[in-house]
């Protein structure tokens, strides 16, 4: 039993928190190997396994990072599921930017039944909260071929495609796919390489979430150290000390929640699915807890968009209406406990 | 025990329902609706509607010109505005500085102050809170100094809500720091044209522009703006913070807000089913909804009490605390049932060539979420308010 | 609108508060009239209202009594809808004890569907959790006639009746009662009238909750007063204080639910249940956190069974456990709001 | 990163495994799974044989004939310990008194009570808490007086567990009163034979004899008798408070009360079908198993911290919390899920003569639910665990 990180996945989160505090750019955490620590070897890259993802995206949460490497680990795993590796190399290098385009109006949080269909290599329909996708070089679609779910590139710029692009609650910006006979390539692949990369892709949000957190935690301490009321600084008040301290006990499970996933993300689906649902539930719960607290103990000063909580405790509720809600994930767990 | 309206106040319930009827403009109506802020014209409009009506006035002593409204009267107005998604009174003129002047004032500001929040001729805005003051109200730091027939006015105002509309603004100024906190307060009112008033703007969580910094640099005041005794400036401030506050709980705007998102739940679809008939969510709209009806009656409970004679006190803040809580667990709820579609983030204010992709209803869910996480905190938050309950209900 | 109770039921109220505190027996209530509160006019008493129950029960309640006049109420308000007026006057007078046996085992919270079944003027089957029970001299008995809810009359002592008793959580006795072709007289009546009785009870339960909860709450409020720790009573740390102030308000909005209810309870059945199970639902949470933080805030003499709270605190989780728990009437509530 | 055990830890699991099995008593396995308490013949059995296999001394150091396990191995124990209803070690003499005696006890101590304390000849109870005292340990104010060789003591000590089966009492008292209250303390062993001492039960909230009042009058205790130094008795006694408290999380005991509260809800009915399958309660159900789930692995995290060298100091007051709440919660929905039959409230001390007339396994869930209450107030109630991770973890 062991609990440390290995020696190299220490030394790239320390680079990485170092480089995101300088203010990093998608060219510079390509150069530090951030997107080849998705992959594996056998996929071109040097890492994709459950704790190389943990590692890289609880530093990209810390730092409120708003860049789609989460996008390019979803996308760029299935164009890996599908023998792209040409594409991949792309993707690692930083050269091809790449996000995915599965979710459907009317679903909710479902990834079917599914509506967009194929048909001579273009596809119709329409695809819903497309993160990044204004811009990306390439989006993988899952579309109907046959009645069977099939994975396809589209070039977001080719004619037939509207993109229809909002700012996220999360940051960067999501958008609405519209496809009207888009030319698609197929790439293969089809629901279980889609199931296998959203679990990665959930653990990479759930390991966001505790950076996120941490984050959130220490910038109320910080304030609770220094903003006084009533002569004293406000973190003397035992009423929120101890609210504190239960933010800290929730944060501490949540971590291992992630410890849990990470562990089991290569487990076969009915386990790597429950693993799943048990860590995006509780991160669910936590991060709210820990959004509205860290609100509510700064007071006023947290509810404008000039002062750096603002984004954070977007991100953290935002967290939650990705990839299945709290309550999506209970009823899943429940399922698969059975 | 009768839970029951009076006939005169079922009469009145009545009056006040037509009247919404007739003068709810329906786009302010459908804004309010899916939770979009409203525009200075949308407000001025209700504004003089309701002063055409003398329901502005309502709650005004009779020697005012005002209804003497009871605070069942009051309920049920609230009541009905929210039912009927009209807008809220914008507060600081009718509701809070008036009653101050009615109490303090002297009858020159009285006679000329009055009749202009009525005609909508002024906009008052508050400047009571200051940034390194908080919860920590009476340790405000701006400073009036007297020179001759002025009071000279230097320091900074924030959380000043709507002041980028206001022509006045009634301020609690530092004009003696000899003395203890709460003693050594004036309140004054100053005309927002005067030379070294600036007002900045505040964005909001949610995008929103709703509240502002005033800052006052070297801002002569005429001493007749002072209102009663200076230094007595405390007093009259908490005058309104110990009274008529039976609207708190918002039990209106929960009403309101449970029926939007029943209607949501019963739309939204779950597995292919309406997300109402999910146990999941089926039991967080009817825990919050049980709530809301104990809440409901704890509401009318103080506001009976109040007419006959009670001060709701520390009752009040009860009503503030689990108000808050289920106002914003409504708000929760809300931006939960819309699932993905709560991702989509426009700002009316920041974003305001973009529209939200999804259903209307979904518009604004995750915006009202954000923003109202501030119900929890203006206005004495809820640790202010659970001190004052460990004092004053449980003498601790 | 009015939220004061009336001259005569303050003055019940006020009555049965001073004689409960003197001590009181089974006779001394039934000549105060408090069994006599529970019945209308013409069931031969002088209340029998919502509020002459929510009065009567939140002072039963605030004492902590044991005597079963909730039985009385329940099981002679099933004589009164079957016109047994003797039988009633009897019970109003104090001289005839007697409760209900409705519920059967594996049935959880639900009437039925029952098994206990009348054959030729006997009865045969199990009854569970019935209440004083071993004290009583007339069992209303609930069983099929004919494939229908008929209620019966059944005396304990008769040859056939086998009573096994127990102390109850809530204090006083419950018993399992089995019957083995036991003597009954039926008295007609069926589903409807238990379901209208049982309704009754429920609101009885709460406002004796409700009592039981004001009871707690002054407890701990002195103790909170008095008791020191590192030289300062503990009711001066501000963690407990904020507890205590959410205890506070939630007994409030618990005390309106109850309020809520008295005035439903003679509603047709559907809005009555839909009240009744708001109520009970939010009785049972905020029983559960007040019992909870009673013990905690008290510390390890609340474990005692010396010290008043312990059977306190019992009462507050056994409410739970009768006429249907919290989750029951969650469920309730949600059907009946559909 | 591996979370998984070593091949030694896994062969190491195996062993105790293989212990469990033919070792532990069928009759006391079966109190254990619904909740009854043991009496006296079951606990000696147990220690008897624990200590043939050399399990009783497994954590002590390999000097004085112990295991010296790694905080794994005594994880491990614990949670086969848990999984198969073993009895736990009554902890007061090896768990507690022990580790004080072999890190500050004379040579003479040293040899003379460590084999009594396994052997069983002896069994020890604590003296710690004072009535007044509660979360304040250090007001205690039992008083020892020295007296020639002896020290007479006075004073009374309570929450006793377990003392009306004790011959020894280790015990707190005061032997300085003019010094600040944490120094002026010694750390005493005494013979429960002793004249002038006391022994008064207490019983508890679900009816049972379990702790103790221990009264001290004129009590002569030989010098020979004091631990270490006089005065630095808070010192020994901190040491075990901030030392080996991996196992306080309860993780084992929550593993079996989960996989007892599922057949429980698989065979009771709710509306005709098991109550496992209603939503409601599956949602409690999968909210505490996620919870605990997350635990295990923060409880795992500490004690592998703990081997590699790391002092679980505030660690283990968030295990301490978290793992109060998830056992009352696995103990509250017991409770729940029983239904009516948590009414009848059989007490084995108080009613030994009555059965309870329902399923076995509800026969103690109500007994059980108000017993463990107790576990978030004694050994430092979550308030003082709060206040301990404010300084050490939050530094407020």
């Amino acid at each position: 039993m062991d609990f440390n990180h290995t020696e190299e996945r220490r030394m790239l989160a320390d680079s990485l928190r170092r480089t995101l505090e300088r203010g990093a750019d998608w060219a510079a955490l390509a150069e530090l190997g951030v997107l080849g620590a998705l992959f594996t070897e056998d996929e071109g890259g040097f890492g994709g396994a459950g704790f190389d993802l943990a590692v890289v995206f609880e530093e990209l949460g810390r730092a409120g990072c708003e860049l789609p490497v989460l996008e390019a680990g979803l996308a760029g795993g299935l164009l890996a599921d599908c023998g792209k590796s040409d594409l991949v190399e792309q993707v690692i290098a930083g050269e091809l930017r790449v996000t995915a385009a599965y979710l459907e109006p009317g679903l909710r949080y479902d990834l079917g039944p599914i509506t967009t269909t194929a048909n001579n290599n273009t596809l119709t329909g329409r695809k819903t909260v497309v993160t990044a996708a204004e811009d990306s070089d390439l989006l993988v679609v899952s579309a109907l071929l046959d009645g069977e779910v099939t994975l396809f590139s589209v070039d977001p710029k080719a004619k037939g495609v509207t993109l229809h692009t909002t700012p996220s609650l999360a940051g960067g910006s999501t958008s609405e796919v519209t496809l009207d006979a888009a030319p698609a390539t197929p790439l293969g692949g089809g629901q279980a390489q889609l199931e296998a990369r959203i679990a990665m892709a959930t653990l990479a949000l759930c390991a966001d979430t505790i950076g996120t957190m941490d984050t959130a935690k220490d910038m109320t301490l910080d304030y609770l150290r220094t903003r006084t009321q009533f002569g004293v600084p406000i973190g003397k008040f035992q009423a929120l000390q101890h609210r504190m301290a239960d933010v800290a006990i929730e944060i501490e499970m949540a971590r291992s929640a992630v410890i849990n996933l990470a562990g089991a993300i290569n487990a076969e689906p009915k386990e790597r699915d429950r693993q799943t649902s048990a860590a995006k539930n509780l991160i669910g719960r936590t991060a709210l807890l820990v959004a509205e607290e860290a609100i509510q103990m700064h007071g006023g000063i947290a509810m404008t968009e000039e002062y750096a909580l603002a984004p954070i405790a977007r991100r953290l509720i935002a967290a939650d209406h990705r990839f299945g809600d709290e309550d999506w994930h209970l009823e899943r767990f429940i399922r698969l406990s059975a | 025990m009768d839970l029951n309206y009076t006939a005169e106040e079922r009469a009145f319930q009545q009056e006040v329902r037509a009247f919404m009827k007739a003068n709810v403009a329906p786009e302010a109506a459908a804004k309010i609706a899916v939770g979009t802020h409203l525009d200075k014209a949308d407000m001025d409009l209700w504004h003089s509607r309701l002063n055409a009506q003398g329901y502005l006035a309502g709650p005004w002593p009779k020697e005012f010109g005002g209804g003497a409204w009871s605070a069942v009267q009051k309920h049920i107005f609230e009541e009905e505005t929210a039912y009927h998604n009209a807008p809220r009174i914008v507060p600081f003129g009718v509701g809070m500085l008036a009653p101050v002047l009615q109490a303090f004032g002297s009858k020159e500001q009285q006679d000329y102050y009055l009749p202009r929040i009525l005609s909508g001729e002024d906009w008052w805005c508050q400047g009571y809170s200051e940034p390194g003051a908080g919860s920590d109200l009476a340790s405000l730091k701006t400073r009036a100094v007297r020179d001759g027939d002025h009071y000279i006015v230097n320091g900074q105002k924030t959380w000043t809500t709507l002041g980028q509309y206001a022509n006045k603004i009634f301020c609690l100024v530092r004009t003696d720091t000899s003395v203890k906190q709460q003693q050594g307060i004036s309140f004054l009112l100053i005309d927002m044209d005067t030379p070294g008033i600036e007002v900045r703007p505040i964005i909001l969580i949610d995008g929103v522009h709703e509240v502002n910094e005033v800052w006052f640099t070297d801002v002569r005041v005429p001493v007749e703006n002072l209102v009663g005794e200076e230094n007595k400036g405390w007093t009259y401030a908490k005058y309104l913070l110990t009274h008529e506050r039976t609207g708190i709980a918002g039990v209106g705007f929960c009403n309101a807000g449970l029926d939007a998102l029943k209607r949501v739940a019963k739309t939204e679809m779950h597995h292919g089913r309406p997300l109402i008939e999910n146990p999941h969510f089926a039991a967080r709209l009817a825990r919050i909804e049980i709530d809301l009806m104990a809440m409901a009656t704890t509401n009318l409970r103080v506001v009976a009490g109040a007419d006959e004679g009670a001060a709701p006190g520390a009752e009040s803040s009860m009503l503030k605390v689990k108000g808050s809580i289920i106002r914003q667990q409504i708000n929760d709820l809300a931006r939960r049932a819309v699932g993905p579609w709560a991702v989509p983030f426009v700002s009316e204010d920041l974003d305001s060539n973009l529209y939200h992709p999804g259903p209307d209803y979904a518009a604004k869910a995750s915006n009202t979420y954000m923003n109202n996480r501030k119900i929890s905190i203006y206005g004495g938050s809820n640790e202010v308010q659970r001190g004052i309950i460990t004092k004053a209900i449980l003498g601790l």
